[in-house]
């Protein structure tokens, strides 16, 4: 690992907390990592599972998913179905031998744009202690 | 095993109007070889056995027939299939009917109690292949090996599949027949295959994966043996979008294999099928067994039981876990 | 066949919010050599006239057919690029924002990192924008018909402003009357109208006016379907009187058998009522309800030799064989106007409210100096021994606002003016008494509110400024022990009566409420409303407004002119009597669909269904969408493992590269 | 051709001496042999039966890029191939197949790809002693001491390897051993007859082809293809481990606005191999797509090139999950005849 990594976050947000509050984090110019990179969606319960893993193949260092807290999902119950799958593949991935500090789910509200920043630097503290992921890379191999 | 009244049952069920046919087993063409046979008549009854040698889950086959293009005005055949199941394949059954798979009218299922069946691949390793059809029985609490007249006991453990020492379901879950009486459950062995595992660190599971998934050539006979993989269209096969390329490689096999482990939790019946199947003998029950672990110690869910149940992946309950979550 | 993309990507300086951190022009010419990209520009402000109008022509000049904004949050300017290039006579779902400001130039600091990070969102809106598709929203009938939940001031006048613009309103209140807590109230301030004569009016024309109907005692069960559409389920709870033949007369409740025996609500637990009783004199409907929690008839199945109210109700109205019964209707829009719960002060141990009679709060206080209140209007105490006047007062402000260890940080905003206007009306009662208020600030920030303090202080209250820390009891005296922050004097000042300026605090049931509508809560807890600027009385969910002090505390004037802004809102659909259907919702690939109804069972509106349908002969069953229900949140995809029903716009054949693009460049 | 012998004692130093080479040679992967490099130093046991995956990917890799682009250029790059390698210990049913396969890649149209690496492999083969149980070699025109495709054939003699020069290529192979190779004898040709003699007796299973390949197309609508077929499961297990089957697809993989266009194996046996865009499938069933691989090998190959494309390694009735076997096909497609 070299001195000067730095890790490349995916994150999938939805619209309506944890996209909201990353705006809230923007608007009152909370200043965090720039290594996340943000994928919108309408909600939590829209990122497949696989997307994850995609991400992680594709050139991610570690992926977080946001959603709504449980019971505030704009649309009802989205962030559960999020919570059941994505609970489901981070078992898996660590069975596969995935460092759990890829992966990251949170809940973020709206309002919670200082609870944003703190994510975001969970996250990509812990991707950076993970270190590159190359082994998993797609072009890695006979590209 | 009560072979007369399987053959009686099996030449009933064929004669019926509306059965199609009953898919079973029968003798292989060789060696320990045991081979899926679909029975249409009374005269095809005689060929079909039920001995430690039937592995293979036949449920695979009630949603594997193609539905090809009818011509204008023919009806599709909507004859029932009738078909043998052990206790584990029972599952896939069950689970079957609760995504919708098939419906129950349709299916006529001939449950056969199963005391275990033998990993072949033991067998051949302790006792020799051999090109002549042999015999294996269940004989008291072992199994009893009959080649060329010669009688050769063997002693259950020394062959027993692996995911009969972790069974739960020996006796089929749903039958409109049952051949001969239940069996008397065991009580499961440790899964050591996934404890092991566990037991090591990320990176030496994830040693352990690299190489196993190196070897997969992608045949996909995993996914296609599986009773619960019956998309028309598997996502691992579509191109637009591509979720896995089809280059085969550490990278995309692996992809492939978590993706289908994945499309698996909380479905799979751990029938040890895929495992059974894959030419690279990759350890693939493993994953999915350690899934099926997660999903009842966790969340409280045991597929394949109740035809009834709500889909574990298209539902939730307000307490899952969520102590991963930040 | 779908054309080749030609996409033209705009970078926005926005002043310097971006410029400042990200190099605005490296990141367009950057674009410009990435795939299908014809044009790439910078702008210094991107959503003003020029800057869609400099957009609207490239459109034009270059034949582009996808556009990107690199700029602001699409939360904040989607709309407004949409409609700029459909103008220009493109489909408005060819467009794709990238977020350089909010998450990019406002929240790192280095104009390198900046830069690098902008380059890479435009590469994935890029990647993404190629793969968009055309999407055109569709319109269906609305219900000229509005829902109002709770008929406090807000819920009354929003009824009333939509009932006379001439639409059915439905006005649905928990409690047997109408006139939530203004009601409660004696005068307003500053003005010190008396709360109940400007109120009355309005509480009888609800009751009575053509197009409201009352639906009082009685609660929301369900709420289905979506703007223009709302499918209500409300219960109306059994009062045991016959609605129709109740007079209002009274008899019932002079002659039960628990008369006077149960805490009024209404007058705050100071006054009693009868297990049969009509909150207050004024109440609208001016029908009796029976409470089956106090009635002994309906608590032990026997009262006496029979129920005496029905003995003596010559409507013959009593009926204790009513139950509950359900109603359904369907509405276009609908208004929360739940309103507040005064704080608790018992979670304020320290200041012995659930330990002293004599410590009451602020609430207490409007009953006790209310002419209809328990005492008529009397200010008496009793001090242990005897009854009196009480000659020593001290307010105190701030009791559960500002108030981080109760969990309140907000201000609620009426305490200052409530209290200003009960020392008035303390010192109107008890001309002797030494009246003080302890208070941390004065906030007396609305029209006449600064006059009315000066006024209430000239009228010799005193203004200490002091947070007490404790009271406790000395005697048959009160002692409030506080330091005089302004001369750093430690006091314990004796007194009679404290009353506590307690705030307001989010309804305790609201948790029912925002299940019930999809609602969020804002960090007050209060409901949140979709922008706090922009669109105050709107909800995340179309077709739902808030009215009043369920979103957050405040006066009357505030409430009324909010209820009458979420009234003139919630018309909208109403008076158009169409609304558009989102285009973004999900769609089924019939052909791969296995029918498992996974989907079915993961969709939260009941928007999909399985059909059967004939495929090349074979009956099988599909999952099929009815987009007007469809929300579009894609939960059903990822359940989905044919991948077969997917949210349009954000399909995985649109998402996975954009995970790619991110992941790529590094 | 040369002949020559090598002592056992002598077989590491014989092994080194290629490892200067890119040298593969089959090690036991988890339960299996299979074609792997061979580090300077490794040893190299001829111990064995045949690899799992036959070595065809050699030639005609699994997955192979033809060249990389980037989204929205029409400029390509071209992977470089200029990489000798030597395959130590093909069996010979497997060297045939690559003779008989680049028949194919001849054809029409010379496939540069295939040629190229065809040209940079050399196949040391090493004759069978122990064929295996569903072996068939000497019914489909091969034998346990087949050279076609070779370059040079071992022949284990119990205490000493004789090699047979096949090719020039195998020629410079001797040429570079030399000091370790002595002259061969009669005695070893004798105890290599003897020995091949023996291992074409241990063969168990046989196919009678006789009147096959001209017989199959009357046999297409017989009903016999719908039950040889019916318990397929449709996996690729049969085609991807036959040393034969040489279908294969062309795809772009495109990740970010970079991409490549690559050709993998495909199978027949699946069921998009036959699917159009337009969703009709010229072969729906696994009923015409069972008949297809007979047809493809017994019939088609016959006709086009004149020799059957099965080389009777039994590979894929070892390993079909669901017991089909082509021997037994063969068997009742005769009795159809």
């Amino acid at each position: 690992m070299s001195d000067n990594y730095e890790p490349n976050i995916v994150a999938f947000l939805c619209n309506w907390c944890s996209y909201a509050g990353a705006d809230l984090a923007g608007t009152s110019r909370v200043q965090y990592p720039a290594n996340i990179q943000v994928i919108r969606v309408m909600c939590s319960g829209r990122v497949n599972p696989l997307y994850v893993m995609n991400a992680l193949q594709q050139g991610a260092d570690g992926v977080l998913v946001s959603g709504c807290h449980p019971g505030d999902c704009h649309y009802m119950e989205g962030n559960f179905y999020a919570r059941r799958r994505l609970g489901m593949l981070k078992d898996l991935m660590e069975f596969v031998g995935v460092d759990p500090k890829r992966f990251h789910m949170s809940w973020v509200s709206a309002s919670e744009g200082h609870k944003w920043k703190e994510v975001v630097e969970k996250t990509v503290e812990d991707a950076r202690e993970a270190g590159p992921f190359e082994g998993f890379r797609r072009r890695q191999i006979d590209w | 095993m009560d072979l007369e009244q399987l053959r009686k049952t099996a030449a009933e069920v064929v004669a019926r109007d509306d059965v199609k046919y009953l898919i079973g087993w029968k003798k292989g063409s060789y060696g320990y070889r045991v081979a899926p046979v679909f029975v249409e008549d009374a005269a095809g009854v005689a060929e079909l056995i039920f001995s430690p040698l039937c592995t293979a889950n036949l449920t695979t086959y009630l949603t594997l027939v193609e539905k090809t293009p009818l011509p204008r005005g023919q009806e599709a055949d909507k004859r029932k299939v009738a078909l043998m199941v052990k206790g584990c394949d029972s599952r896939a059954v069950v689970q079957l009917l609760v995504e919708k798979g098939i419906h129950r009218e349709e299916v006529i299922v001939i449950g056969c109690p199963c005391p275990g069946v033998v990993d072949q691949s033991l067998l051949v390793e302790k006792y020799g292949d051999t090109e002549e059809p042999v015999e294996v029985k269940w004989n008291g609490d072992g199994f009893m090996l009959v080649r060329g007249g010669e009688e050769i006991k063997i002693p259950r453990d020394e062959v027993l599949a692996e995911k009969c020492r972790l069974c739960r379901y020996p006796n089929p879950v749903i039958s409109d027949h049952l051949i001969g009486a239940e069996v008397e459950k065991w009580s499961p062995a440790e899964d050591s295959g996934v404890s092991e595992l566990d037991a090591k660190d990320v990176d030496g599971r994830w040693e352990y994966w690299e190489e196993q998934f190196n070897k997969c050539i992608r045949c996909y006979s995993c996914r296609n043996v599986c009773p619960l993989c019956y998309c028309q269209d598997c996502i691992l096969d579509r191109l637009n979008p591509t979720w896995i390329n089809r280059a085969v490689n550490f990278s995309e096999n692996t992809a492939f294999n978590i993706s289908r482990a994945f499309h698996l939790a909380g479905r799979c019946i751990e029938c040890g099928e895929c495992e059974r199947v894959c030419p690279a003998n990759i350890p693939l029950g493993k994953i999915n067994r350690k899934m099926a672990r997660e999903v009842r110690e966790k969340y409280g869910f045991e597929p394949g039981l109740d035809p009834e149940a709500e889909p574990f992946q298209a539902s939730f309950k307000p307490d899952d876990p969520e102590d991963f979550i930040l | 066949m779908t054309e080749k993309p030609k996409i033209g990507v705009y970078v926005c300086h926005c002043g310097i919010n971006i410029s400042a951190t990200v190099d605005v022009e490296t990141v367009a010419d950057y674009a410009l050599k990435l795939p299908n990209v014809e044009v790439a520009r910078t702008y210094s402000y991107m959503c003003s006239d020029p800057g869609q109008s400099l957009i609207k022509n490239d459109i034009r000049e270059h034949g582009l057919n996808r556009v990107i904004v690199a700029s602001c949050s699409p939360r904040m300017h989607e709309p407004t690029f949409r409609k700029a290039i459909k103008e220009a006579g493109i489909n408005p779902y060819y467009l794709e924002m990238a977020n350089i400001r909010e998450q990019c130039s406002w929240v790192h600091h280095d104009i390198d990192e900046g830069t690098a990070k902008s380059k890479k969102l435009v590469a994935a809106s890029v990647a993404k924008v190629r793969l968009l598709e055309a999407l055109e929203s569709k319109e269906v009938d609305a219900e000229p018909s509005a829902l109002v939940i709770g008929a406090g001031i807000a819920g009354i006048q929003a009824a009333l402003d939509i009932a006379d613009a001439g639409f059915k309103v439905y006005l649905v209140e928990k409690t047997p009357s109408v006139g939530g807590r203004m009601a409660q109230l004696d005068k307003t301030f500053p003005t010190l109208d008396c709360s109940a004569c400007i109120l009355t009016p309005k509480m009888v024309d609800c009751a009575s006016h053509p197009n409201i109907e009352l639906l009082s005692y009685s609660e929301v069960e369900e709420i289905g379907g979506y703007i223009g559409n709302f499918d209500i389920k409300v219960r109306k709870k059994a009062r045991y009187v016959d609605f129709d033949k109740c007079t209002g007369c009274g008899d019932c409740a002079a002659e039960c058998r628990v008369k006077d025996r149960f805490p009024s609500e209404f007058d705050m637990g100071m006054g009693k009522r009868s297990a049969v009783y009509l909150p207050f004199p004024q109440a609208v409907p001016a029908k009796y309800t029976i409470d089956p929690e106090s009635c002994l008839y309906l608590t032990k199945g026997k009262c006496g030799k029979g129920p005496k109210c029905a003995e003596v109700c010559q409507a013959g109205a009593i009926n204790f064989d009513q139950v509950d019964e359900t109603v359904e209707f369907r509405v276009g829009a609908v208004i929360v106007a739940t309103g507040f719960d005064p704080f608790d002060a018992s979670r304020k141990p320290e200041y012995g409210y659930s330990d002293y009679p004599n410590v009451i709060t602020g609430m207490e206080m409007e009953r006790l100096v209310s002419a209809s209140g328990p005492t008529g209007g009397k200010i008496k105490i009793f001090n242990g021994k005897e009854e009196i006047e009480p000659k020593e007062v001290a307010f105190i402000k701030c009791v559960g606002s500002r108030d981080e260890s109760v969990g309140n940080e907000y201000c609620s905003r009426v305490c200052c003016m409530y209290v200003a206007k009960q020392a008035h009306l303390l010192r109107d009662k008890l001309p002797d008494a030494n009246i003080r208020v302890y208070y941390m600030d004065v906030r007396a920030f609305g029209k006449g509110f600064e006059e009315f303090y000066d006024r209430v202080r000239r009228e010799n209250v005193r203004y200490i400024r002091g947070n007490p820390s404790e009271i406790f009891k000395r005697g048959d005296k009160l002692v409030v022990k506080v330091e005089d922050t302004l001369t750093a004097t430690p006091l314990e000042d004796e007194v009679d009566l404290v009353v506590l300026g307690v705030g307001l605090e989010p309804r305790a049931d609201m948790r029912q409420t925002m299940e019930l509508l999809r609602l969020s809560q804002s960090p007050d807890r209060f409901f949140l409303e979709a922008h706090p600027k922009l669109r105050p009385v709107d909800t995340a969910t179309d077709g739902v407004f808030l009215a009043g002090c369920c979103q957050g505390p405040k006066d009357i004037p505030d409430t009324v002119a909010q209820a009458k802004g979420a009234a003139s809102s919630a018309m909208i659909p109403l008076a158009r009597g169409k609304v558009v259907i989102s285009a973004q919702v999900a769609t089924v690939d019939e052909s791969t669909c296995r029918g498992c109804g996974f989907c079915v069972n993961i969709c939260p509106y009941t928007a999909i269904e399985l059909v059967t349908v004939n495929r090349f002969g074979h009956e099988v069953e599909v999952a099929r969408v009815n987009e007007a229900l469809c929300k579009g949140c894609g939960s059903c995809s990822p359940g989905c493992l044919s991948d077969s029903i997917q949210p349009k716009s954000f399909r995985d054949r649109q998402i996975l590269p954009q995970i790619a693009a991110l992941g790529v460049f590094k | 051709m040369s002949a020559m012998l090598l002592n056992k004692e002598k077989w590491p130093e014989f092994v080194k001496k290629l490892t200067g080479k890119n040298l593969w040679a089959p090690k036991l992967d988890g339960e299996a042999m299979r074609f792997a490099p061979v580090a300077e130093g490794e040893e190299v046991s001829l111990d064995y039966g045949n690899t799992r995956v036959p070595p065809k990917g050699a030639t005609f890799p699994q997955t192979e890029t033809m060249y990389r682009f980037l989204v929205g250029n029409m400029e390509i790059e071209e992977p470089k191939m200029d990489e000798e390698l030597v395959l130590l210990g093909v069996r010979p049913c497997d060297a045939r197949a690559m003779k008989i396969i680049e028949k194919l890649f001849r054809w029409d149209y010379d496939d540069p790809y295939y040629l190229k690496r065809r040209e940079l492999v050399t196949l040391v083969g090493l004759a069978c002693t122990e064929p295996g149980l569903n072996c068939f070699c000497s019914s489909v025109g091969g034998a346990p001491d087949s050279s076609e495709g070779l370059d040079l054939l071992i022949y284990d003699l119990g205490d000493r390897f004789l090699l047979e020069a096949v090719t020039v290529k195998g020629e410079t192979l001797i040429a570079e051993t030399k000091e370790l190779l002595t002259d061969s004898d009669a005695s070893a040709v004798k105890a290599k007859d003897k020995l091949m003699a023996d291992a074409g007796a241990k063969i168990r299973r046989t196919v009678d082809h006789d009147g096959i390949p001209e017989g199959l197309p009357g046999l297409w609508e017989d009903p016999l293809w719908k039950s040889v077929s019916a318990s397929c499961i449709g996996c690729g297990t049969c085609t991807y481990l036959c040393p034969t089957c040489h279908c294969f697809d062309i795809q772009d993989e495109v990740e970010g606005f970079e991409g490549r266009r690559c050709r993998m194996w495909d199978s027949c046996m699946f069921e998009e191999y036959t699917l159009h865009t337009s969703g009709h499938n010229t072969r729906p069933t696994r009923r015409e797509r069972t008949r297809n691989r007979i047809n493809h090998k017994y019939n088609y190959f016959v006709d086009k090139f004149d020799v059957i494309a099965c080389v009777g390694c039994g590979r894929c009735i070892n390993l079909c999950p669901v017991n089909i076997d082509i021997v037994e096909i063969l068997r009742r497609v005769k009795e159809a005849l």
